[in-house]
């Protein structure tokens, strides 16, 4: 697999040759700075689209086909349709905190976008403690939709960011706890290291066999409802609350928080690849050399966006096939059912890891 | 049919209907209508009854001579959906009723002037358009007699001032059109459901009054549009059966099958309607796949999609094209092979039955006193189908099965209306081949005129028992023409069904009564 | 500048609008003063883009609304114009498509959604009721004509308008759109006529609190 | 570097938000009136005080969401080292474990995992 990690340390060196360190620390940093900002657009674009056709084609639809080619532009035409539209300010909000909640949302969403390891030596933020600090962040867009409702001074924003204070809160729970399976099947809390041990020893999800499976199931579950999608968008609930916690929000103000919505179903999905399918490791079936040397060629970002865009699929599909749960189902269903599975799993886990039992 | 009706003393009101009640069981209050008899009749009122159990009717008739300060006693603490007939009786003609515990006006605004139904009101010069916003009132008024004999006043709470008290509508996906809820709320829960009427109030019953009777069949089309065959079937039958004109068989064919079409067409976008509100928006698309087949059905037999303009006085406007039987048949053919999708996209999803099961309970004397008739009452085990208790067109010659479910919740009424739809079909399965040769429409003369007298009939139409009440004078124009709107008791009871339960419930409680907003507010 | 650029509008067939009186007599205004060649060409990408993603209101209150569902539907699809959005806050909505009668009662409501809409905004009067008062003109509750109310961009008559005059309506509006001058006209900035008297508010508020 | 490179992710973000805003400012219409700065409800102008009283069904599951947070973060140290501990830590584990579950029974017992 190739690393990508000689490229940048090969660009460093090029750079620290002609000028000082802080100064190729700095023009580093741009170029990091503009890749993230450029594959969030992008990642962000295609989803809305692969959103727009793929609800299209389950629905005996074709979706947009009007704007560009196949309706290719269609979503260029929203984001500038978008920044010029109003931004409407409410007489009595909170001013100060309506203005900030995008920030909070983008910010969780940016970081956690950052934590994902894109290929072998390249990843933007890979701590020690990776996972710790990936589920410490996207905490943060929960305070930032909190403030979308509270700040608006209007009912159905109040009762939407309160619905989702509590899912978005409890659902953490079970991530916390599917993530801390695979940290005692790796023994590491280090993204990249959890990649690399997969290419090493094979998948998670084959290599912890029936807790590893379980925990990708309840992954899969309070993923989704982290990202307020599917049949746990009650945050938003159209049906209900109009709009939901973003309902007096307008223009590229609401734009954000679209685009949030959007990039953290690609970072669910991503995490997921990255935990449990093996990130950018390519597939491996031993005994198969030759194959499995094809399959060494295709890059890993490759690999990776491959499996991320397949649980995206899979999170779309659930998405426009289920109806919508009600509150407290959707809370009993994380208190009652998710929480001690995901408990039990743990203990599972750790006698699979404990005895040896690992595939 | 024509109505023999009985006049009873204004101040006996009250104790003749409570004997009605008990003795004769007559717990359905079919009707509720106010009228204006003018200088020498008064302002009154005209009851329509009929028991659950016998199938008897009654038509009771009161007034009152008083056109300043008109009085009646009320009958809202015998029949529940009384409370709100007389709301929209006091709203059109002013008539107070005492003792009534919310004497608000229904339709109008609060600070609506004058009351447009009483022959003499002018009501577009008292009331222009206004911008400003309506006043809502938190309390309402209670009107009872002192014990000396003068008229109190006492102010009923609906509100609190420090109640949470959201608005759900009138531009809300879920309410169906323009209907407006003021629900109190403790936390997610639905403590008070206040809905407030009339935002799609055209007044259909007063502009007819000024038609001429064929004149008046455009106007039922769209007051329920999804039923828009079988509320002109009603309109039609009553005006026929008043002059007594024949129907050739033909007519009664095809008007059968067009109602059970009607039916299969509302209760497709019934399903659309509840599963978008539910959240499950696929569901949505794969009914409308069905819809578009009838609608095409519908558009070349009578040029329209979804306002069809077909029935006559006589017959209908244009005779079923030759391979209407064929189509009809091909989207029998695809509905039922398509039917199983619904079910399993939806009705037998857990989340769905854990939404529905359970929730919005009513019981059967509720949907009595309320006179949620149609699927909603069928749902409460009671047994309402017009079809079956008073027969029209054909449905006393074809075999069907009345689908009845006992458990009164969102879930029964929602596999009522899916078992219904197949039920419809049998129904076309019966007909379809046997329409018999002869004339689409009966000859009549050019002007239409009604004999003296009141005239009743109802329909089932796809939500319940639509009714049709000509009170004539001779002319060619009604006197007085109202219909029994089958959304109104459906309201009334929303109150009752969504206590208790989440605002998630409350709109898919909405979904399963499944109400169409212009034919409530008429 | 000496560069004088004339509007035309591309990418719809000129043919297919040509019969139409209103947007014959904008182009001529525009074409009769001449537009900036940066200006024109920034107007024409944004006009491109708001133009193609006019996300309707979802507001209906009687007959044309089934339609409306209808449109939304497989056979008829408005998804294919970008219009499928349909937001339900009017916040995030461009078009309301005023779709059935308009009461008496109504004509507060629908000015304040309409009112509460973001800018720039357009309205679509949809059915003979929305247009004239329809089949309910004799009526005392029904306004005759929602251009009391609001301004109309399009009328869409008929009771009720089939889809695909739905359609036509939101692509008259399209090509309305792509023919505007954004930047100095539609985007124009007003002053805030409330400001001080918000201020005042403000402080009053303050004060009762500080007294309580 | 990597918290060279957390900062720049902040900044991004920020930046991205903040010259976006700026940009949608320059180019977006402003109107007024009055209704527009009012809250939106279905049309209908709002009664009472929008921040008025509201019960929050859902503090108990803040309050919940806390205590096990907190107990499972507890976990992770073990998690990265339960290979080498083998069956002691885990031993030992599994007693924490007992009381996390013994606290969301008693939770559920206590009816404060049914919804208000």
């Amino acid at each position: 697999m190739f690393d990508f990690s000689i490229i940048t340390k090969w660009f460093h060196t090029l750079l620290t040759g002609v000028m000082p360190e802080w100064l190729a620390i700095g023009i580093e940093c741009l170029i990091v700075l503009l890749f993230i900002i450029l594959l969030y657009a992008i990642l962000a674009i295609a989803l809305i689209y692969a959103e727009r056709k793929i609800c299209a084609f389950f629905q005996c639809r074709l979706g947009p086909n009007r704007v560009g080619k196949w309706g290719l532009l269609q979503v260029f035409a929203d984001v500038l349709k978008m920044l010029t539209k109003e931004i409407i300010k409410l007489r009595q909000t909170d001013l100060l905190l309506h203005d900030m909640a995008p920030y909070f949302v983008l910010t969780a969403s940016f970081l956690t976008f950052a934590c994902i390891p894109w290929n072998k030596g390249l990843d933007i933020l890979d701590f020690n403690v990776g996972v710790f600090f990936f589920i410490a962040i996207s905490g943060i867009g929960v305070v930032g939709i909190l403030l979308a409702g509270w700040a608006s001074h209007s009912k159905y924003p109040l009762i939407g960011a309160m619905r989702s204070g509590a899912q978005l809160i409890s659902y953490e729970l079970s991530i916390g706890m599917t993530m801390l399976t695979v940290i005692m099947l790796n023994g590491t809390m280090q993204f990249s290291e959890i990649v690399q041990q997969q290419a090493d020893f094979g998948w998670n999800i084959v290599r912890g066999h029936v807790p590893a499976v379980l925990a990708f199931l309840i992954y899969l579950v309070a993923g989704n409802a982290e990202c307020n999608r599917g049949p746990f968008d009650l945050p938003e609930a159209e049906s209900e609350l109009t709009a939901g916690y973003h309902t007096e929000y307008s223009g590229m103000h609401f734009g954000f928080f679209y685009l949030a919505e959007y990039l953290n179903m690609f970072i669910c999905g991503a995490m997921a690849a990255t935990i449990f399918l093996g990130g950018w490791a390519p597939i491996y079936f031993p005994g198969m050399d030759g194959f499995n040397a094809v399959m060494g060629y295709i890059p890993g970002f490759i690999w990776f966006f491959g499996k991320a865009f397949f649980v995206v699929f899979l999170l779309m599909w659930i998405r426009w096939t289920f109806p919508r749960l009600r509150i407290d189902q959707l809370l009993s269903l994380e208190w009652k059912y998710l929480m001690p599975l995901s408990m039990i799993n743990i203990i599972l886990m750790a006698l699979v890891v404990c005895f040896g039992l690992t595939l | 049919m024509t109505l023999d009706i009985r006049t009873v003393a204004s101040s006996e009101l009250h104790n003749e209907m409570m004997r009605l009640k008990q003795e004769r069981h007559m717990d359905f209050l079919v009707n509720l209508i106010g009228m204006d008899w003018g200088e020498e009749g008064g302002l009154g009122v005209i009851y329509m009854l009929e028991s659950s159990k016998t199938g008897e009717t009654a038509e009771i008739k009161t007034s009152t001579m008083d056109r300043e300060h008109p009085y009646l006693q009320t009958v809202s603490d015998i029949w529940q959906i009384a409370n709100i007939y007389e709301r929209e009786v006091y709203d059109f003609y002013g008539i107070i009723f005492l003792n009534h515990p919310d004497m608000r006006r229904l339709f109008l605004r609060e600070d609506w002037q004058g009351f447009p139904f009483r022959k003499d009101d002018k009501p577009e010069e008292e009331n222009p358009l206004r911008m400003d916003n309506e006043p809502l009132a938190d309390t309402t008024k209670e009107y009872f007699i002192n014990a000396d004999g003068s008229v109190g006043v006492k102010e009923n709470v609906i509100f609190a001032p420090d109640d949470y008290v959201i608005n759900i509508g009138p531009q809300h996906p879920s309410t169906h059109g323009v209907l407006h809820m003021r629900t109190r709320l403790d936390g997610e829960t639905v403590t008070k459901i206040d809905p407030v009427l009339g935002y799609i109030h055209r007044g259909v019953e007063k502009i007819s009054e000024s038609l001429t009777y064929p004149q008046t069949l455009a106007l039922t089309d769209r007051l329920d549009y999804l039923s828009a065959m079988q509320n002109r079937h009603a309109l039609c039958m009553c005006i026929e059966k008043a002059i007594g004109l024949e129907i050739t068989p033909r007519v009664q064919y095809i008007r059968t099958i067009m109602d059970e079409l009607q039916r299969v067409a509302s209760h497709l976008l019934y399903y659309g309607a509840l599963v978008m509100d539910v959240g499950a928006l696929t569901a949505f698309f794969y009914t409308f796949r069905e819809r578009e087949m009838l609608l095409k059905i519908f558009e070349d037999n009578f040029g329209g999609r979804l306002i069809m303009n077909y029935n006559t006085i006589g017959g209908v406007m244009y005779d079923i094209r030759p391979d209407f039987a064929k189509q009809v048949k091909e989207f029998e053919k695809a509905l039922r092979k398509r039917f199983h999708e619904y079910q399993d996209i939806y009705s037998t999803n857990i989340i769905a039955l854990n939404r529905m099961v359970g929730v919005g309970t009513l019981s059967q004397e509720q949907a009595i006193s309320f006179g949620c008739a149609g699927p909603t009452g069928r749902a409460c085990g009671w047994h309402n189908d017009v079809r079956k208790r008073h027969p029209y067109a054909l449905y006393d010659q074809v075999e069907f099965k009345e689908i009845i479910r006992e458990e009164g919740d969102s879930n029964a009424r929602h596999l009522n209306r899916m078992d219904e739809m197949l039920e419809s079909l049998n129904i076309i399965d019966q007909l379809i081949d046997n329409i018999p040769e002869g004339d689409f429409q009966t000859k009549r003369k050019p002007i239409v005129k009604l004999p003296e007298g009141s005239f009743y009939q109802a329909v089932e139409s796809s939500r319940g028992e639509f009714g049709v009440f000509i009170e004539s004078k001779g002319d060619k124009s009604p006197y007085r023409l109202h219909y029994r709107s089958n959304g109104l008791p459906l309201i009334a009871a929303m109150d009752t069904a969504c206590r208790g339960e989440k605002i998630a419930d409350l709109i898919a409680i909405g979904g399963t009564m499944d109400f169409v907003i212009p034919d409530i507010d008429r | 500048m000496a560069l004088i650029r004339k509007p035309k509008i591309k990418s719809i067939p000129y043919e297919d609008f040509k019969d139409n009186e209103s947007l014959e007599k904008m182009i001529d205004e525009l074409n009769a003063h001449g537009t900036n060649v940066v200006v024109a060409s920034l107007d024409k990408l944004i006009n491109w883009g708001r133009s193609n993603s006019l996300w309707p209101l979802t507001f209906g209150t009687s007959c044309c609304a089934i339609e409306l569902m209808a449109l939304g539907a497989a056979r008829f699809d408005m998804a294919r114009f970008g219009f499928e959005v349909t937001r339900t806050s009017p916040r995030q909505a461009d078009v309301i498509l005023v779709c059935g009668t308009i009461t008496n009662k109504m004509t507060p409501v629908l000015k304040r959604l309409y009112d509460q809409m973001a800018e720039p905004k357009y309205v679509i009067a949809i059915g003979g009721c929305t247009c004239t008062g329809g089949p309910f003109t004799k009526s005392y509750h029904v306004v005759k004509g929602v251009d009391k109310i609001l301004p109309v961009d399009v009328y869409v008559p008929g009771c009720p308008p089939r889809p695909e005059a739905f359609l036509y309506g939101m692509m008259q509006l399209q090509r309305k759109v792509k023919i505007e001058n954004y930047l100095g006209t539609v985007n124009r900035k007003e002053k805030d006529p409330y400001k001080e008297e918000a201020k005042q508010l403000k402080k009053e508020i303050f004060n009762q609190e500080e007294k309580a | 570097m990597n918290f060279t490179l957390l900062v720049t992710v902040v900044l991004t973000a920020v930046l991205f938000v903040a010259i976006v805003m700026v940009l949608a400012k320059l180019l977006a219409p402003r109107s007024f009136n009055k209704q527009k700065e009012e809250p939106y409800e279905c049309g209908i102008p709002a009664r009472g005080d929008q921040w008025s009283h509201y019960h929050l069904g859902y503090y108990l599951f803040a309050i919940l969401f806390l205590m096990f947070d907190v107990e499972t973060m507890f976990l992770f140290p073990w998690a990265v080292v339960a290979r080498s501990l083998g069956p002691q830590g885990l031993l030992a584990v599994v007693f924490f474990l007992f009381i996390l579950v013994l606290g969301l029974a008693y939770a559920w017992r206590k009816g404060a995992l049914k919804w208000h």
